[in-house]
Order: structure tokens, then C-alpha cells, then sequence
């Protein structure tokens, strides 16, 4: 836990906020993973108890500054909107299983959606640095809340859906999905609403591509102490509800149970 | 391994005039702070952020016979100034309890462990006790008898004196370490249920336990929590445990510990001179996972700046006299 | 007068596309907001900042038999999300409530008159009631068993299901209006207080008062009440309430209006969504002599940014199609 | 009730602070009194639920100005004194009844304790106006928490007692208020701490001077509406609890009943 200072704060999207910061830990000594998440909390009023989990999107290891990307999505989000640079923030992490290394792979397929979008960017850039090349599907409502496009496309191309066809293809994600288009990869990750994650899971198993799913569930603590963030996981062969702030948020993609 | 974030912390190791230690029971604190059950899981995931072994005593997640998945999600809401909670229980069951919890924990040499325990039926219940019974590492038992969070169980026995009592009975004639009660608010006497608790046994009473509420999520038009209810801790929660200690403390003669909503030293200060023997913080620790250690020292602070050398002296003060609420 | 304040403050006027009348009971309400009793006293200060035409109704300060002084100061205290109040009844007495009090509130003629009824016996309540059945001017009665904030009265009726029978019993024999009876949340089973005073004949239920709790003033160390303890209110007892709304409306055929901690519009859609055919608004208005009529105009808000075209949709509709909680 | 701006905060004593704003109502036009208050919310956070009642002490009738001097005593005045000129702040008065006038009267003894003596500056002022001579006993403490002394003394003669005889006389106000002393005037005006009010009560009912008390109880509403805020007050033969916030906070000192 840091209190830390915001460096910057951006609208980069409708009501789509990039926020940088101090990091609250140095990051070249304590490794993070992409898909970590930072766990905020919006003010020190009682009004908003419990802190924020918001997934890390960009790292900057020479200031040692990070950034994360939301959408305002209630009243917590709302006053976080409201911070300017040069405020201090309350901040624990980067916490969590992010997404795993895989050396020996050649060919990633990132797939987003909306708002799940920014952990692909570290991702992409962790992943392009191991030489692997990058290949970024990602699906948003519509144009004016397409986010990190250009960001993502310093890594390898990026495909663009969205529901109204107001950017990119009309449509969704999984529609890009297919057996030819996937066969190029050695693996995917994938980040977005869980309808979403539901669909990739199913199609992708279907062609036997092995992946990752990142899951939101509600959090109390961040750090495993309340298990209220729970998901049910398939291991061992036996499902348990796993805590996504700690055994997760990143699950193996078989693993994962949608009910 | 500690978590690095702990770097840019201030170090809470104040040094402090007063002496905070209580005995309790047969157990002697350090300091009368410890964690809530089910708000510090086994230990493990806070140890990564401090020395264990400043507290004055662990409580650990509910244990159950078997093994227990708790309900579905979403199990958490935010409510002002507090939090619904419909976790259900959930944890690995008494035998992996006990062999891979608590030996983990007997590295804190100096952390007096309490297991709260619970069930369905008195018959769980005493199952649980036995087992952990011929296990050294129990300091204590805490018998959750107050949980809204399970069907069929738990709060049943904490609103009914009857049942209550026959629990505390059954418990009594296994259990080897001393029993805390842990009572329920969602009751009309709370007094009545401490009293017959007490004459059931109990060595000591804990509460409160959470308050059943319910958030409704209006997009969905349907309750937020997966499971409906949930039970309500936190801030918003902690005058109604306040007046319920005071008046249990007032009318048993086993001592006391008090619980909700403890955020800061001056809430703990509160408790003690409501006539809490011993405070356990539980939400505050999802906040800050300092919040155990902080609160310590904060407390700490308190007594050394109004004068106060034991922190025994605050027990009770807030009575009076005749230690009764003036009318 | 008007205050003045109220130049500089936006007009809360909107207009709706919704039609945001109920039925309730007898009473056809142009909105489903009214004032919580002891939140607004008898309407004449309010009145210099809005026109009290725009609310649905207005319950009117719990009134006794005789006057009453009510306790000692200090009888407020601020909590987290919410307050403690030990009015205890302070009121003029039915007789100077009638004189005084109703005629002047019947200037306003779009605006049922609810009056909140207290005491400490059976007989008193009766009498009150014998009183107000000769006036006009009152549209339903409000029976709080359920006032914390007495010694030996209100509460006990709210806390045991045969005395509050026993007590609607006796009001509706005398009663020519609608009674509704406010019940207290301090109970374990809120559900069998309702179904009760359902079967003993009561109209509809008001749901919920004040929690019983106490705050330390721990510089002082003692009660900060001079009472010692209080009624909680206030955003802080929303979860608990919405939960007792949600349970007793499912339970019970009679209407109910829920209360507690209501501060925007939105809450008054969760309470509605979870079965409330009216609410009451108390502690906001404390805090903002708008609240009330605020609070229409976000209902109304609301219900047009959701489609929705008459606010009667929104009754119970948390509830899903079976009406439980998902379990 | 209005959103005001505020115009300036200084810091004028120990932990002791004054607030101008834009007054919430036109006061050439709305009758304010000397003795009203303020009703101040201090955030828009549940944390802080209730407003704070703070006395009107300096008028600019000019700016439409007014300004309020409050000593930090909880959470609620730390919070307020953390705000800036610029920012907002939800005001509701100036609230309840104030010091009457006595157009017949020539000389004034006003008699302030500690954060009670705000009031008395606006009422000295207009005191003067109405050709009054005014006398002023102010007492404090100690020295640092000394304030608005040379503000009353634009007014006319201030006599200082201070608890620790850091300035002016070593005592309590009611050791100047003998009855030599009191002879010259026509009528007081007390605002202070409770002990001081029924000190000054006593004394000067002794020498059967008429005066005022500005009586400070916890207030939940400020408008009348919740008769949290009462005082014992013997009025037509009987004593009854009435309401600081809207019969007061000013009373007649012969009908203020302590117990
Ligand atoms: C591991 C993880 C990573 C995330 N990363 C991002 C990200 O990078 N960008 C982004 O915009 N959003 C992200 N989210 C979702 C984000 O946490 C929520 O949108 C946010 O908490 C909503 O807060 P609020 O106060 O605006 O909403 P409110 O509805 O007012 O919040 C009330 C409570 O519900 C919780 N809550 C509400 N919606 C969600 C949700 N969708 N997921 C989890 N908790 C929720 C809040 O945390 C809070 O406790 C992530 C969620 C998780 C679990
Ligand atoms: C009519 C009136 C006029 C006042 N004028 C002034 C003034 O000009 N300058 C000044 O410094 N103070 C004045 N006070 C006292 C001032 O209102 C309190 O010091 C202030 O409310 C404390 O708030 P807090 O949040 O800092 O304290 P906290 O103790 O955190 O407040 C908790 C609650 O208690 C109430 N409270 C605490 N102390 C008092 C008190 N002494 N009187 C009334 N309510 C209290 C608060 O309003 C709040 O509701 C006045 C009080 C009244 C009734
Ligand atoms: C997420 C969560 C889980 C809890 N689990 C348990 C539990 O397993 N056993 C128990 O006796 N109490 C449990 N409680 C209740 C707490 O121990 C405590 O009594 C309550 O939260 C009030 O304290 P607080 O306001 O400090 O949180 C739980 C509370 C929360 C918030
Ligand atoms: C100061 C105060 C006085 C109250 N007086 C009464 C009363 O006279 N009669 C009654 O039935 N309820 C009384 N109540 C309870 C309210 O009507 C309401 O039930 C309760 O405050 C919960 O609603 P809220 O959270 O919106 O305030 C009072 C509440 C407050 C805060
Ligand atoms: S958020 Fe508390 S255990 Fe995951
Ligand atoms: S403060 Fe509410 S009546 Fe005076």
C-alpha cells in the first residue's frame, strides 16, 4: 500500500479515462506481470468503503510510473475521474496472476473487449519483447469507445470490431475468430466482459487453441483475505471457487467454469 | 515473502508509554486488537504485509466439518460507509484446517490463534471442537452461532436462546480451550441471548456479528447479491454494536469482546470504555491491510496522549458509576 | 414566508413524461414521497422553502396524549453515514395538535395529512386516536410501536407480536381512518411482527424506525446521548431496511412504505423495487430542506432516462417472478 | 440552502479560522440579524452528515460578503478548514433569531468567551450604528487563542481576561462584570461556553441588568423541523424545551433555565 502522486489524467475515449501514476512499488525490483491489477481507493471517505481494482495498461520503467485505463462506470469511478495530476492516491499492488510467460511460443492472439482492453498493451509490449508476434483482435460498442488501437498496433496488427459497425468490422469479436484465422497461433489471451470471455472460451476450444481468460468478479480486499471475488475453477478435478484477486485474475482458459 | 509495497509505509512501531497488554481468559495479549473472523482468511496473505506476531491474537475464517464452496457471486456490496458480504462459509473444512492452516500460524510464536467454528447442526459443531480440540495450537474457540450468510444453520442458534444454549452446552462438554460466543444483532434482546449464553457456559461473548441487509441493483431490478441477503459490517454498522456491548457487558460477568466497524485506535478507545475487554476489526482490513497493526498503534497513541498507563483502565469507563446507561 | 434561499437555488419543477401517481389505500397520491414523522414536525418550517402541495403526503410528528418535553441534551450525534437522535416525543399533545397544528396544514388542499401516533399504554394511544377520527383534517394514522427512544412504551409493542395484536386490535375498533403501523427493525423476525399486525387488521405497515445504537463520547467518557442511547438513521441503515421491506412485502397482503435512509431518487427506486408501494424521506431532510421534493423530481428522472411510464411498475419489481429472494 | 463561493479563509488564531463567503442571500434585501447562524455542510460525504451551525461575525454589505470565525474541534471544522477560496460550499441562512435591538438604549456591555465571541462583532457594529456606546469584555484562555479583539475595539472600549494572564487581566469575564462596573449600561449580550453564559446569568440578574444569551446545543436541521437542538426556557409560567435553531439561538437571559 502507497500513497502516491498522479502524474497525469486523460479522457481518451466517452467517459474512457487514462490515468497515470507513481508506481507503488519499484517496479524494476518487484516483478509485475501484465493483467496485474492495481487496487484504489477513490477517497478516503466511507461513502466509497471499498477500493477499486483497476488492471495495469502501460509501464514506464525509467520514471517508474504506470497507467490504467477505466470507464466510468459508477459513482467510485466517477470521483476518480474528478483527480487531477499532482493529488495523492491510495494504491495497493500490482496484485495478482497476471498472464504467464511462454518462451517458446511464436504467435499470440490477443483478444479484448471494451473496457478489458488496456492489460493487452503491457501485454503486447512484454510479448513483442520476447519476439513473439502480436496479433490483437478487439471489439467495442461502438467508434467512440474504441480505446489503445494505436497503442496496440506498435506491437503487431490489430483487428477492430464493433457491435455497429461505427469502426473496423460489424460485429463481434468471435466473429473474427475462425478456424483459418486461428490456426496461425500458438496461443491466445483474452480480456473483456464475461459474455465475451464465454464465447472465446467456447470457439477457441473448439479449434484447441490453448489461452488464457482474465475474470472480474466484485473485490473486497484485493489480497485474498475476504473471498468474496470468487470464480469457479476446474483443477485437479475438482471445481473450486477460486479467488480471482489472488489465484487470478488471469485462469487458464480450461479451467474456467461459466455457470 | 513481504510484500514490497510495505517500503513506502511510515513504520507503525511507535513506541508508546502506555501498556497495552489484557489478559483475557487464560490467554495473556500483547494488546487487546485482533483480527475478525472471515476478514483475515488463515493469516497467510497479511503476513506478506506485517509481523503476525504483533497482534494481539488471530481469528481465523469460519471452519466447518466438511469442506464448503459458499454461494455464488456476487458476494460483495458497497453500501455507505459499509459492506454486504454473502461469502456463505466458505473454507477447506476442519482436517485441512488443521493440517495446513494452523501449522502454518505455529511459526508465530507469540499469536494466540482462535478458530471460529460453525455449522449446521449442533452434531457439526461439536465434530469441529473435538477435532481441533487435540490440536495444541487452539487457543481458543470462537463459536459462530450468528452467521446470516447459510441456510439452515448458524444464525438460527444465535437468535434463539434456547437453541443458543443447548449449543453452548454441547460445546462445553468437548471443547479444552476456553469458548467465545459470537452473537448475532439481528435479534430483539441481545441481552437475553449473552445472558443465556453465559448461563450455558460460555466463557466469554464476542460481537457483533453482521446486520441482514439487502441491496438492490435498480438497472437490473433485481437484488445485487447473488444470494438476496447479505450481512451488513463496516462503519455504518458500528453504533448499534457500540450500545449492544455496552448493555452485554453491563449484564454478564464474562468478559466481552467487541466487533463492528473498527476503523481507528479511537473506535477501538470507544469499545473498551463501552466495556469491551478485547476489540476484533474485520472490514477495515479489506481497506487497508494495515488497519490491525495501525490500529494498535493509534490506540497506543491515544492512551499516551490522554495519560492513560494501562489500557485496562479504559474498560468499561464510559459506565459511570453504576455502570448503567443514565436515564 | 418564503426563505430567500431558495432564490438561488434551481427550480425542481421538471416535467415528467411519467405519471408518478399512486393508490394507496383510500388515498390517491400524486407521488409516492412523503416526509418520515419527527424528519419534518408539523410541516409550517418547510413550508418557507417549498409548497408542501408537491409532496404525495405528509406524516406529521409522533403525537401523545399530553404534552410531552422529551429528554435531556444532548439528544443528536453523528455517525457514519447516519445520526442518533433521543428526541423522545417531544410534542404539544393531540389536543394543541388539533388546535393548532392540522388547521393550519389544511390550507394546503392537495396534501393528505398523515398523523404518527405514540404513547406508553394502550389506553393513550386509543384516546389519541378517539381524538383525531373527529378531525377532518387527518387522512391515515400512523401507529409507532416502534420509538426507541422512551421508557416503557412505543418499543415494546414493536418488540412482541401479541402486545402490537393486541394494540392494532384496539385501534381499529376506534380508528375511522387507515391505520398504518410503523414497525420497529430492533426485532429478530420482522416478518411475524407484520403478518400480526396484519391479521389484527392493520391497513398497511410502514417499515422501518430507527436501530438502537450509542456513541461514546470518548474524551468525556460516557454516552454522548444524554439519553445513552438512540435511534440510527440515515444512509447508514438503507441495506437493513431494504432487506426488511423486501421480506415483508413479500410476506404480507397490505401495502407498506419503506423507510430509511433515503437520499436520492435512486433509493427511493430501490425501495419501490423491492416491494414498497410508497416511501418516507426523515434524516434527508436534515441535511437538505429540498429533500423531498428533490427526490420526486429524480424519481421522476429516473423513471423517464428508464421508460418507465408509470412509477406503479417499479413496485416489487426487484422481486423477480416468483417474489422470494434467489437462494 | 445555496452553493457559495467562497472568498477567502485565514488562519487568525491557535486552530482558529475566518471564512468569508458570498452570503447565500441577498442581505440588503433579506433582515439578517447579529446572532444568526450559519448551517455549513463541511463535504458532500455521508461521513459528514449533518451541517455545522456557525454564528455570522462580519458583513460586507457592499460585496454581499459575509464571513463566519470557527475554532477546529472535530473532524467537521478540520475538513472545513481544509478548503480554499474558489471552492464551493453548501450554505443554508442566516438561520434562527438573533440579538434584538433596544433603539431606547445608549450604553452596551457585550460579554464573548473564546469561539463565542464571532457574533459579537457584527452586533457591535451595528450597535454603534444605532448610536450606542459599546463595551466590550472578551475572555480566552491564553493569549494565542485571543481573537478579533482589535476588530471590537473599532467599536469602542474591550477589556481582555485571559484563564493563564497571557494578555489583558488573569481571570474569568465575570471578575471585570462587577457592579460598579455594570452600573453604566442599559443592557448585555453574552456569547460564550455554557459555564460562562450561567456565570454571567447569575452575576448580572445580582445587578438586575437585562441582557441576552446566545445558547449553543448540538443542532441536527438548523430550520425547526427535528427539536434536536432544545433548551429549557421559563416562558408564560411554565418551562418548556425550545428550539435553539429557531426560537434562538438568542434568548432572554431571565428565561434561559440551566440545569
Ligand atoms: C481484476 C479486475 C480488473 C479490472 N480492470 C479494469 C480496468 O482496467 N478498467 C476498467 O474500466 N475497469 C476495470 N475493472 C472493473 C472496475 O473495477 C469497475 O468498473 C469499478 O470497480 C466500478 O467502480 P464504480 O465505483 O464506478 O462502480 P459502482 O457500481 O459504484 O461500484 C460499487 C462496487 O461494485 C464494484 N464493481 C462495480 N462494477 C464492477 C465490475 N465490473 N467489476 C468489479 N467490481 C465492480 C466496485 O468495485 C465497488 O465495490 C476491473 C475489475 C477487476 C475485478
Ligand atoms: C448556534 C451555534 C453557533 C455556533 N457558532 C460558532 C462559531 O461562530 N464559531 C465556532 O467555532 N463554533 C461555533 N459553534 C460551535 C460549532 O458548531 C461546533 O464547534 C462544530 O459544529 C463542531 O463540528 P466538528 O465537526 O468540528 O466537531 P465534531 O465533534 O466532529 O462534530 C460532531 C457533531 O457534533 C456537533 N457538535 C460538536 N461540538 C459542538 C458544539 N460545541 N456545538 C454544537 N454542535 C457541536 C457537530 O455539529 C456535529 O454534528 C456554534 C454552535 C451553535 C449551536
Ligand atoms: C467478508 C466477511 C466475512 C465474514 N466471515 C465471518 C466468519 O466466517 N465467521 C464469523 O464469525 N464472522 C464473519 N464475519 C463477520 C466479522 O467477523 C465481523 O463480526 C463483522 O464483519 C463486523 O465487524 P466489522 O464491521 O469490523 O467488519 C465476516 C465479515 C465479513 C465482512
Ligand atoms: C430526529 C428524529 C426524530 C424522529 N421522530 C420520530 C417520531 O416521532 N415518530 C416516528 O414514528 N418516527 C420517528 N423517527 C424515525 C423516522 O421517521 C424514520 O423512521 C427513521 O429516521 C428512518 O428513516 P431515515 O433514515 O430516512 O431518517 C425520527 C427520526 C429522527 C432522525
Ligand atoms: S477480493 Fe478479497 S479475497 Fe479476493
Ligand atoms: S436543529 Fe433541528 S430543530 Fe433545531
Amino acid at each position: 500500500m502507497a500513497l502516491v502522486q498522479i502524474i497525469s489524467q486523460q479522457s481518451i475515449g466517452a467517459d474512457i479515462f487514462e490515468l497515470t501514476l507513481e508506481a507503488p512499488v519499484d517496479l524494476r525490483v518487484f516483478p509485475y506481470e501484465p493483467g496485474q491489477f492495481l487496487h484504489i481507493r477513490v477517497t478516503d471517505s466511507f461513502d466509497f468503503l471499498l477500493r477499486r481494482p483497476l488492471s495495469l495498461c502501460k509501464v514506464d520503467l525509467i520514471k517508474n510510473h504506470l497507467s490504467v485505463v477505466y470507464r466510468v462506470q459508477g459513482q467510485g469511478t466517477r470521483r476518480l475521474a474528478a483527480k487531477r495530476a499532482g493529488e495523492i492516491l491510495d494504491v495497493l499492488g500490482p496484485l495478482g496472476h497476471g498472464y504467464p510467460k511462454h518462451k517458446d511460443d511464436r504467435a499470440a492472439l490477443l483478444i479484448g473487449g471494451g473496457i478489458g482492453v488496456p492489460p493487452l498493451v503491457e501485454l503486447a509490449r512484454q510479448l513483442r519483447q520476447d519476439a513473439q508476434s502480436v496479433h490483437t483482435v478487439v471489439g467495442f460498442q461502438t467508434k467512440a469507445q474504441a480505446i489503445l488501437v494505436s497503442e496496440l498496433e506498435t506491437y503487431g496488427p490489430v483487428t477492430v470490431v464493433t457491435n455497429d459497425g461505427s469502426l473496423g468490422n460489424h460485429g463481434l469479436v468471435t466473429d473474427v475468430l475462425t478456424q483459418a484465422f486461428c490456426a496461425d497461433f500458438d496461443r491466445y489471451y483474452a480480456c473483456g466482459p464475461t459474455p465475451m470471455l464465454q464465447a472465446v472460451q467456447r470457439r477457441l476450444s473448439e479449434w484447441q487453441l490453448p489461452g488464457y481468460l482474465s475474470l472480474e468478479e466484485r473485490m473486497g480486499c484485493g489480497i485474498g483475505i475476504c473471498v468474496g471475488c470468487v470464480h469457479k475453477i476446474s483443477r485437479n478435478g475438482r471445481i473450486a471457487q477460486l479467488k480471482t484477486c489472488k489465484e487470478g485474475p488471469v485462469f487458464d482458459a480450461q479451467e474456467v467454469v461459466f455457470t | 515473502m513481504t510484500h514490497p509495497s510495505i517500503d513506502r509505509r511510515a513504520s507503525y512501531d511507535a513506541h508508546h508509554e502506555v501498556d497495552l497488554s489484557v489478559q483475557f481468559l487464560t490467554l495473556s495479549l500483547k494488546n487487546p486488537v485482533m483480527p475478525a473472523s472471515g476478514c483475515f482468511a488463515f493469516g497467510r496473505e497479511v503476513a506478506a504485509f506485517y509481523d503476525l506476531n504483533r497482534l494481539g491474537a488471530i481469528v481465523v475464517k469460519a471452519t466447518t466439518l466438511d469442506e464448503r464452496q459458499g454461494n455464488e457471486t456476487p458476494r460483495l456490496a458497497e453500501t455507505p460507509a459499509g459492506m454486504l458480504n454473502s461469502i456463505g462459509l466458505q473454507n477447506p473444512g476442519v482436517l485441512r484446517v488443521i493440517d495446513e492452516e494452523l501449522p502454518y500460524l505455529q511459526q508465530y510464536d507469540r499469536l494466540p490463534v482462535i478458530v471460529n467454528v460453525a455449522g449446521t447442526a449442533i452434531e457439526d459443531y461439536v465434530q469441529v471442537v473435538e477435532r481441533l480440540s487435540q490440536v495444541n495450537a487452539v487457543a481458543a474457540i470462537e463459536l459462530n452461532i450468528s452467521c446470516p450468510n447459510v441456510k439452515c444453520g448458524g444464525i438460527q442458534f444465535g437468535t434463539d436462546k434456547q437453541m443458543a444454549a443447548n449449543m453452548v452446552r454441547a460445546i462445553k462438554q468437548v471443547a479444552k480451550v476456553p469458548v467465545i460466543v459470537k452473537l448475532s444483532p439481528n435479534v430483539t434482546d441481545i441481552v437475553e441471548m449473552a445472558v443465556a449464553c453465559e448461563e450455558a457456559g460460555a466463557d466469554a461473548l464476542s460481537l457483533i456479528n453482521t446486520l441482514i441487509g439487502m441491496q438492490i441493483d435498480i438497472e437490473k431490478r433485481r437484488p445485487l447479491l447473488a444470494n438476496g441477503v447479505g450481512g451488513l459490517s463496516g462503519p455504518a454498522v458500528k453504533p448499534i454494536a457500540v450500545r449492544m456491548v455496552y448493555e452485554v457487558s453491563s449484564a454478564v460477568n464474562i468478559p466481552v469482546i467487541g466487533i463492528g466497524g473498527i476503523m481507528f485506535g479511537a473506535d477501538a478507545v470507544e469499545f473498551l470504555m463501552a466495556g469491551a475487554s478485547a476489540v476484533q476489526v474485520g472490514t477495515a482490513n479489506f481497506v487497508d491491510p494495515f488497519a490491525c497493526v495501525r490500529i494498535i498503534d493509534e490506540l497506543g497513541a491515544w492512551c499516551d496522549a490522554h495519560g492513560v498507563r494501562s489500557v485496562i483502565e479504559l474498560i468499561g469507563a464510559a459506565k459511570g458509576e453504576r455502570g448503567v446507561v443514565r436515564s
